[in-house]
């Protein structure tokens, strides 16, 4: 069972995070290939879907990780083997990160989440080089986790913090639809790629939304 | 969208076992959907790994062979494979030599062929890497994901697959397939869209009489849709970006390539149309291949690829090759 | 129906014209519409020559050269050449020894090079034809046409090519190709239709999820209209059919070949399938040919070819062969 | 200018007859064709009509045959070096052998013509090896030419007596569709070939009907 009312981040809170990041994923991935195939290749539902199977299979069984971190760098680990393309490598070493700075965290709170989400940010930004108005995740991750910080700073309650994150990346999922990309497959339509919305910004809210109802209670 | 497949979630392994099946030259790894020769690898000799999405073939795999390609990694349909498959290829054909990674620029595989490049050093296997990035229909900047890898992969496989076979060493082939990637474009049209396995319709709708040009090998749209041009226009179309980017002077190997679905009736016939704009532009046509070699599924329609030759490049690609689709010379 | 041409009633001459452009090795008599290797007729070398309607791409001028055709007429597509066409071929590739015509079984095929060789043997020129007749959709008799000459038209222009190469005589290599037909069978289905070039519209209109089984190689439709099937069933259904006709234990050669616009993704998928069903029979498949090479323009299916190898017809099929399309051994 | 009234086949006649079958195939390409869809390969109306354009030229210029039998037998020729297909070598042989049975002969009366025709469809038969009732064109020449041989012998005049031909063939062709093909592509599709109506048999009619024409008056 989750901690209690979602006031920080626990192994259970991590796996619950992780399961619904693999439902909402399961859940949207028809909308997700749809979205990647007006501007890219019409994968990136399958790609994560295959992804979600694997990391499911990852959480149950003998070898089940035990701690949020080792939860999260099994996650970001299963991610990088079986989802590959551009989507795979980036949240598969997003989620290993976040783990990373968790080690030897058993419940993170909002100071050691925030943190822990930045690191998972940076490494998607490092890996892709992508900037914030290039019409990728990093539209959505980054907002999400600015939020995040400012909430926690403030001295926000978790769930609350968490949920301006959520729109945080919600609105910068959004705002890619009036965007030329310049990152990933989109980049390769020029002009041509305004007007479609990111299918990695929209998986991101995901991500998000599914750490907000991990937190919210018990999944 | 009429496929011949079983499942068509299991369409690559279910073509890997189709390649095991016929070709006893190669050592298919089911497991990790990796082609390899099956004499396994030459002392002395630097490997040669590349791979991608499959849909593109015979890209890669049909590539594995003498003269070429070690070994080829084979991702789902237009996805990269993942660093897990890169680093089972790349132990595979070590023989202490080192290892080579053809990479087409995009970013799935940019990344997961350097997380396997990383392991790989990890476990004191030399790797470099030569990045492929032919295709002129994007316009480059350091701002972007930059060009795609396209047709130019062949040349690059094929180059440095024959200077491997004589010995030369990793940094020197990745100087050379560096040197045959700065010397080669390419630029590609389509006449029809394409259909991922398991998806239920094609990357793009076309009405009869458009076409879209400036695509890339992987079903999406290209840069422009523009109304269908004849054979001549695509040629001067496809040469005139070319030339635009790189002269055309001197001797070239020139590839017409079929997208998949286009019969080779209608390649030969851009085939002359093309030779003869890449001759307007002072380009001699020394070498020349035809075919579907570089692909997108079923689609139809064609990719132009160009590379400068020099008197290396030429009896590089001269040398003997025996691999499923590319042979001759043994 | 997205065609790359230019005027469509000169796709075939426009054609040629590319491959003039691509292979040097060859020879485009663009008059006669006739390929031959660029190198004449070598002495005491029995000449080859195929030939029919153009659209099955690379049959048969992708076919010419050592170790195969010497020459090939193409006619307009679906259509078999003219008599002046196959007279003018003839008579270039004789050099005293005879020439040997393969033909596939159509009454167009058969009545045109019949009134060539008529022709030739009045100007002296000794020809014996091999007909090929290995479609066993089509049930024999002597009330009808007969079989269509299909998938073996290859197997018959390599093993013959081979032998002429050895200085086999005529009448040798005539019996020599009669006995490679006897042992070949073939089998093909559609999943699409193909549009010959100036048409306005396909050969037959298949709805999603049906597909044509026992189909020819002219885009015309087969003997059946099914639901489409898994590429397990394709295969069995081809294996099947052939295996009714001729028993299928002992050494074969297989061919599974895409129909013009099937992804060799496909192709592989189904040459498991397909292995796997003539060994169930019995078969034990020692070679195997994957790819686009008796076609129908753009039309998407398969068609499974079968030859019942022994050591001597083994030999000739690796015997070194050097044209655009088969090429290996030099 | 042809002969009067059509009573006899002399060199003019010979020229209208295969300028008009040319201008008939001409017309007709596109439905001859489209009968060749269904049960073949789709091009009896284009080939058709290559060896049309392929023999109008070769009755004009300044080699133009002169005499009945060589208009015919250029025209055969002309047909057998163009068309290719079964129906090159089909027609084109029948005009030859019509030509040569007409050596000799200045104006073909009805029994010249009976036997110069009855030449041409044996041709055809021999050729071909078909059958009435295999679905072929001979189902239209064979009975055509019998209904001439038969008027002729009755002493009906000459355009009366073509006339019926034509008709004998149309009958024919038209009973070719209820008929399971034995020869030709046709052949090749076994039941499914009834119901259809035989291109070559059509083509036929139309060499029938432009011998009337021709025979009819000055064209
Ligand atoms: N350089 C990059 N930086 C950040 N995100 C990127 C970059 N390139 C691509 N992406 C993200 O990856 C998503 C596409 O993922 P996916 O379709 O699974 O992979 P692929 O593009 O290889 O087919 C894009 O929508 C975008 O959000
Ligand atoms: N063996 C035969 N005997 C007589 N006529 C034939 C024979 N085979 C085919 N034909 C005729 O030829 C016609 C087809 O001609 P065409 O379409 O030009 O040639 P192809 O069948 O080679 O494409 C058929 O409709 C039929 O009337
Ligand atoms: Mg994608
Ligand atoms: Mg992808
Ligand atoms: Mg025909
Ligand atoms: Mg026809």
């Amino acid at each position: 069972m989750s901690a209690v009312g979602g006031t920080a981040l626990d192994a259970d809170a991590a796996r619950a995070w992780v399961r619904r990041f693999a439902e909402l994923v399961q859940e949207s991935a028809v909308e997700l290939t749809d979205l990647d195939r007006p501007i890219g290749d019409s994968d990136h539902g399958v790609n994560l879907r295959r992804g979600a199977v694997a990391v499911l299979a990852a959480l149950d069984g003998p070898d089940a990780p035990a701690t949020a971190a080792d939860v999260l760098r099994a996650a970001g680990t299963t991610l990088v083997s079986t989802v590959g393309g551009a989507s795979g490598p980036l949240y598969g070493t997003a989620l290993r990160r976040v783990g990373k700075a968790l080690v030897g965290v058993d419940a993170a709170g909002g100071p050691e989440l925030a943190r822990a989400l930045r690191a998972g940010v940076d490494a998607v930004v490092r890996l892709g080089g992508a900037e914030v108005g290039d019409a990728t995740m990093v539209d959505a991750l980054l907002p999400a986790v600015e939020a995040l910080e400012r909430e926690v700073a403030a001295g926000t309650a978790l769930p609350e913090a968490v949920g301006a994150a959520v729109r945080a990346a919600q609105e910068g999922a959004e705002s890619t639809d009036a965007l030329v990309a310049r990152k990933g497959r989109a980049s390769y339509l020029g002009e041509r790629s305004a007007g479609h919305r990111d299918p990695g910004a929209v998986s991101s809210v995901l991500l998000l939304r599914a750490l907000a109802d991990a937190l919210g209670g018990p999944a | 969208m009429a496929q011949l497949l079983n499942d068509p979630a299991e369409a690559v392994p279910d073509a890997l076992r189709g390649m095991a099946a016929c070709h006893p030259d190669l050592h298919v790894d089911l497991e990790n959907r990796v082609v390899r020769r099956a004499g396994g690898p030459r002392p002395g000799k630097v490997g040669l790994v590349s791979g991608g999405g499959s849909g593109h073939e015979p890209l890669h795999a049909g590539f594995v062979g003498h003269g070429m390609l070690d070994a080829a990694c084979c991702g789902a349909v237009f996805t990269s494979p993942v660093p897990d498959q890169v680093l089972a290829a790349t132990k595979a054909v070590d023989s202490g030599a080192g290892v080579l990674h053809v990479v087409k620029n995009y970013t799935g595989d940019v990344l997961n062929f350097r997380m396997a490049a990383e392991e790989a050093d990890e476990e004191d296997v030399r790797v470099e890497t030569v990045l492929v990035d032919d295709d002129v229909a994007v316009t480059d900047s350091t701002w972007t994901a930059g060009r795609r890898g396209t047709g130019a992969t062949l040349f690059v496989e094929k180059v440095v697959g024959a200077a491997a076979e004589e010995g030369l060493e990793l940094a020197e082939l990745a100087a050379l397939g560096r040197e045959v990637v700065s010397r080669s474009r390419s630029f590609g049209v389509a006449l029809t869209a394409c259909t991922t396995p398991g998806s239920d319709r094609p990357g793009f709708d076309l009405a009869a009489g458009e076409m879209e040009v400036g695509i890339g090998i992987h079903g999406e749209p290209g840069r422009e849709r523009v109304p269908l041009a004849p054979a001549r226009e695509v040629a001067r179309t496809s040469v005139t970006a070319i030339a635009d980017d790189m002269p055309l002077d001197g001797e070239v190997l020139l590839m017409v390539n079929g997208m998949g679905g286009t019969p080779l009736l209608e390649l030969y016939v851009l085939a002359a149309d093309v030779r003869a704009a890449v001759e307007e532009r002072g380009g001699r046509v020394v070498r020349a291949l035809v075919g579907n070699y570089v692909t997108s599924l079923e689609m139809q329609g064609s990719m132009v690829s160009v590379c400068r030759l020099d008197e290396r490049l030429t009896r590089w690609w001269d040398a003997p090759v025996q691999t499923p689709a590319l042979r001759w010379g043994r």
